[in-house]
């Protein structure tokens, strides 16, 4: 550390009147948070949308609990969905709780999972995006 | 309004053609009327290229909606360089420590090179050259630095290890971007198959710790993108950046840099193409194809003279990859499509 | 990176490079490189500061910004938490 | 194509095209009052086409298309034609707008001043427009706000509002004169029935105002009203926004200048009465 330089050094003075206390932070906690693009709350009025579960490119595999792709057959894994889900209907659930039609709750929640693990590229990506709005 | 062509004039052309014209010789579009400029604008807009056609016409007296509209595309462009350039920014920060050549290719290149094709030019991924000894490294550097695998898909991964051109495509996960990172130009599975060493000892650093290809390593690349690389779909924007780039760094030297690369047909048939649509050249044979090819678009913007794309999107496949391969491939894509 | 000397030096863009308009607690900040928005709360844009003036490594800068500012934990693991941010973010660069 | 309407709307112009004549007829018919695009070249096209040529007539399936397309846009029945056409209308601005920052947020005016109304879908901003404009406010949109990030003043852009389900009766009720769509029941969205605007709202669509008031409505709850701190109307602004990341720095500029110069104020309001109760004694104590 450099010499000390400080102007106050009377150990009385705990509220220093010209100089800003600064806290460097607990780690782990952001002091930067970018802005990313939105299609945002416009969803409803720009898209009638499907998001198929999984995508076309990966059809007949499974999905497990976490949302993951997994080979066809595997054990605890659900089959992919038999339609596509409309945006509304993940709209719905993801907003308000419940149960994708056509499913029981654990599949609804390994679907939802693999929603919300959509990546840009891949098939439902942008409907999905779209979906996404910031609450109250 | 039945239909939208009697507007324009005989000479600018119905379809694509009047896009490419008004690129090549703007003053022509003086004579437009309001439905020939509805359907140049929107043209240019499915061709990728309103934002060149807006600095093309940069300047010119142009009716105050069309003014606006470009004036829109001249800051979407700007707006669209800047992300590209940081995206290249991003990758060298990620790269530098390895300290290998990295080689940027297409818009990107262009754009950072401050080179007439990237004038406008939209850009989409950020295309990378590396040598295929420090793949592994750039892959790792990569996936440390935010980038992550679009498509888990064990088929897809062996499929473009095996036999493309690049690593599978890679994605930024809080910038949302693309990252295609090449070893070479073309696909293994080509009939030609250029050798990217050269190209990397030829390229040019930038200054910024990137680098671009060579002159001529920028018209031979961008040729065998157009040609063998896709089934010509975004085509036109392809030949503009070759009309570009020849007329920036002439074409001193381009024939044996071609023919090194086992290139020359495609780089003597786009420069004829330049020509042809860009310069009023006259076009034979095949040649005239190619432009049906690449100028089929109706003034709604929509895709039209499918047999002819049809035919293009079955030979571009076929280019790729040996019949059997061809075969599985489009077997597979189908079986799960 | 290492933390360990002499460890890297961290630079930012000079002070043209952003424009900055303050809310409250947080920063907007359009970071004109990368035609970026972010929100940043303290100690980032004091950080980044300091670091576009001049770059400097963790351990000089932790010195300069307890010359300005009294630190309420002047600690070098907070204050490399806080630059993996900006610099993930693109707004700290290392060299 | 074969059936084709063009209109401006606000600062906006558009070009739609159709395979089909019936959603061209009543575009048609209720933007009768809407002027053509400036110096007739549109901003945006669109168009409704079906996939393969038999779609045209069996089971006729209409697919949006346009300058801008989302790869997963499903396309919808013919009865819906006019609902594919508004939402292909609305995905142009969305994706392709550069003019203005875009705000998907409803907007009425008194005396050259603004009130911009931003929330999910279901909060009231469209409810709440269309009650303050019943009460003498100017509808400027149920839909976008356009931002001049050179000047900071709003622009409108009053298209056919879309009322949803039980919105229709209660919108009928109200203006018995209004000039209506088709009902158009069971849409992915639920019945849905476009409402023209009236009549001063389409003449003065092209005198923009002042933004004055930021308001984050949200419907259901008792009447409560909380100041929105600027960072947080900040973010909301910029996740209502679907071009503030594509406008690079103007939109920042006209981003951090509305946050600055225009309060933010987020309500709670059981129902429409004192909804508009509450942005009107908001507005009197500006």
């Amino acid at each position: 550390m450099s010499d000390d330089t400080r102007p106050d050094t009377d150990p009385i003075e705990t509220t220093p009147s010209r100089r800003r206390v600064l806290t460097l932070g607990a780690v782990g906690a952001a002091a930067v948070v970018s802005i990313r693009p939105a299609l945002a709350q416009t969803a409803g009025s720009v898209l009638n949308c499907d998001i198929p579960v999984p995508d076309a490119g990966r059809a007949g595999s499974f999905i497990d609990a976490q949302g993951k792709i997994v080979p066809s057959g595997t054990k605890g894994a659900f089959a992919g969905a038999s339609r596509p889900f409309k945006g509304e209907e993940v709209r719905r659930v993801l907003n308000s709780g419940g149960q994708l039609p056509g499913t029981d709750s654990e599949r609804s929640r390994a679907y939802v999972n693999y929603i919300r693990r959509l990546q840009r590229g891949q098939g439902g990506f942008t409907c999905f995006a779209s979906l996404q709005m910031p609450r109250g | 309004m039945r239909r939208l062509v009697t507007g324009i004039p005989h000479t600018l052309g119905t379809d694509a053609r009047l896009l490419a014209r008004a690129l090549a010789d703007p003053g022509r579009v003086m004579a437009l009327d309001a439905e020939g400029w509805t359907s140049l604008l929107t043209i240019a807009r499915a061709e990728q290229l309103i934002g060149t056609l807006a600095l093309r016409l940069d300047g010119l007296p142009l009716p105050r909606a069309v003014e606006a509209i470009l004036g829109d595309a001249r800051a979407a462009a700007e707006q669209g360089r800047r992300a590209a350039l940081w995206e290249a920014e991003m990758a060298r920060r990620a790269l530098a420590p390895l300290g290998c050549p990295v080689v940027l290719l297409k818009g990107t290149a262009y754009a950072a090179a401050g080179l007439l094709a990237g004038q406008g030019r939209s850009i989409g991924d950020l295309d990378i050259l590396v040598p295929r000894a420090a793949l592994d490294r750039v892959e790792a550097a990569v996936l440390g630095a935010g980038w992550e695998w679009v498509k888990p898909d064990p088929y897809d991964d062996a499929y473009y290890r095996r036999w493309m051109h690049e690593l599978p495509p890679l994605i930024h996960r809080e910038r949302d971007r693309m990252i295609d990172v090449h070893h070479t130009i073309l696909p293994l599975t080509a009939r030609v198959t250029p050798d990217p060493a050269p190209l990397i000892a030829d390229s040019v650093p930038l200054g910024n710790g990137l680098r671009t290809l060579s002159p001529n390593g920028m018209i031979v690349h961008a040729a065998a993108h157009l040609f063998a690389d896709g089934d010509l779909a975004g085509g036109l924007r392809n030949l503009w950046d070759i009309r570009c780039l020849v007329e920036e760094f002439g074409t001193e030297g381009l024939a044996e840099e071609a023919a090194r690369h086992g290139l020359r047909l495609p780089v003597a048939r786009a420069l004829r193409l330049v020509d042809g649509l860009f310069a009023g050249g006259r076009l034979a044979g095949s040649d005239r194809l190619y432009v049906r090819r690449l100028t089929a678009r109706d003034g709604w913007g929509r895709p039209t003279r499918p047999a002819t794309r049809l035919a293009f999107y079955v030979r571009s496949h076929a280019l790729r990859m040996p019949p059997a391969m061809l075969a599985r491939h489009l077997w597979t894509k189908w079986r799960k499509a | 990176m290492d933390d360990a000397a002499p460890g890297p030096i961290y630079r930012a863009d000079p002070p043209g490079g952003l424009v900055l308009a303050p809310l409250d607690a947080f920063t907007a900040v359009y970071h004109r490189r990368s035609g970026m928005t972010h929100l940043l709360t303290e100690p980032a844009p004091q950080i980044l500061a300091i670091l576009g003036e001049a770059g400097l490594s963790l351990g000089a800068l932790l010195d300069r910004l307890a010359d300005d500012y009294d630190l309420a934990d002047a600690t070098a693991s907070a204050l490399a938490a806080r630059l993996d941010e900006l610099v993930a973010a693109g707004l700290v660069a290392t060299s | 194509m074969r059936h084709a309407f063009a209109l401006r709307i606000g600062p906006i112009g558009f070009r739609i095209g159709s395979d089909w004549r019936a959603p061209i007829d009543q575009l048609r018919s209720l933007y009768r009052d809407y002027p053509a695009p400036q110096d007739g070249v549109a901003d945006y096209t669109v168009r409704l086409f079906a996939r393969r040529p038999w779609r045209r007539w069996l089971r006729p399936s209409v697919e949006i298309g346009g300058d801008y397309m989302l790869p997963e846009a499903a396309p919808l029945p013919l009865r819906h034609g006019l609902l594919a056409a508004e939402m292909a209308m609305n995905l142009q601005m969305a994706l392709g707008a550069r003019r203005h920052l875009l705000l998907h947020a409803s907007a009425v005016e008194r005396d050259g001043r603004a009130v911009l109304m931003t929330g999910v879908s279901g909060a009231g901003k469209s409810t709440l427009a269309t009650l303050l404009a019943a009460r003498g406010w100017r509808f400027m949109g149920d839909e976008f706000a356009l931002l001049d990030s050179a000047t900071g003043l709003l622009h409108a852009f009053p298209r056919l509002i879309s009322l949803k389900n039980a919105a229709i009766p209660a919108a009928e009720a109200a203006w018995p004169d209004a000039r209506m769509g088709p009902l158009m029941a069971a849409t992915p969205k639920g019945d849905i029935r476009h409402m023209v605007p009236d009549a001063r709202a389409i003449a003065a669509m092209d005198r923009p105002a002042t933004p004055a008031l930021l308001l984050f409505p949200r419907y259901g709850d008792a009447a409560a009203v909380r100041q929105v701190p600027p960072a947080e109307a900040f973010v909301r602004m910029t996740q209502a926004s679907t071009n503030y990341v594509a406008l690079g720095e103007p939109g920042f500029t006209a981003m951090t200048r509305l946050i600055a110069d225009v309060p933010a104020v987020a309500i709670d309001y059981p129902d429409g009465a004192s909804g508009v109760a509450q942005v009107e004694a908001l507005c009197a104590a500006l």
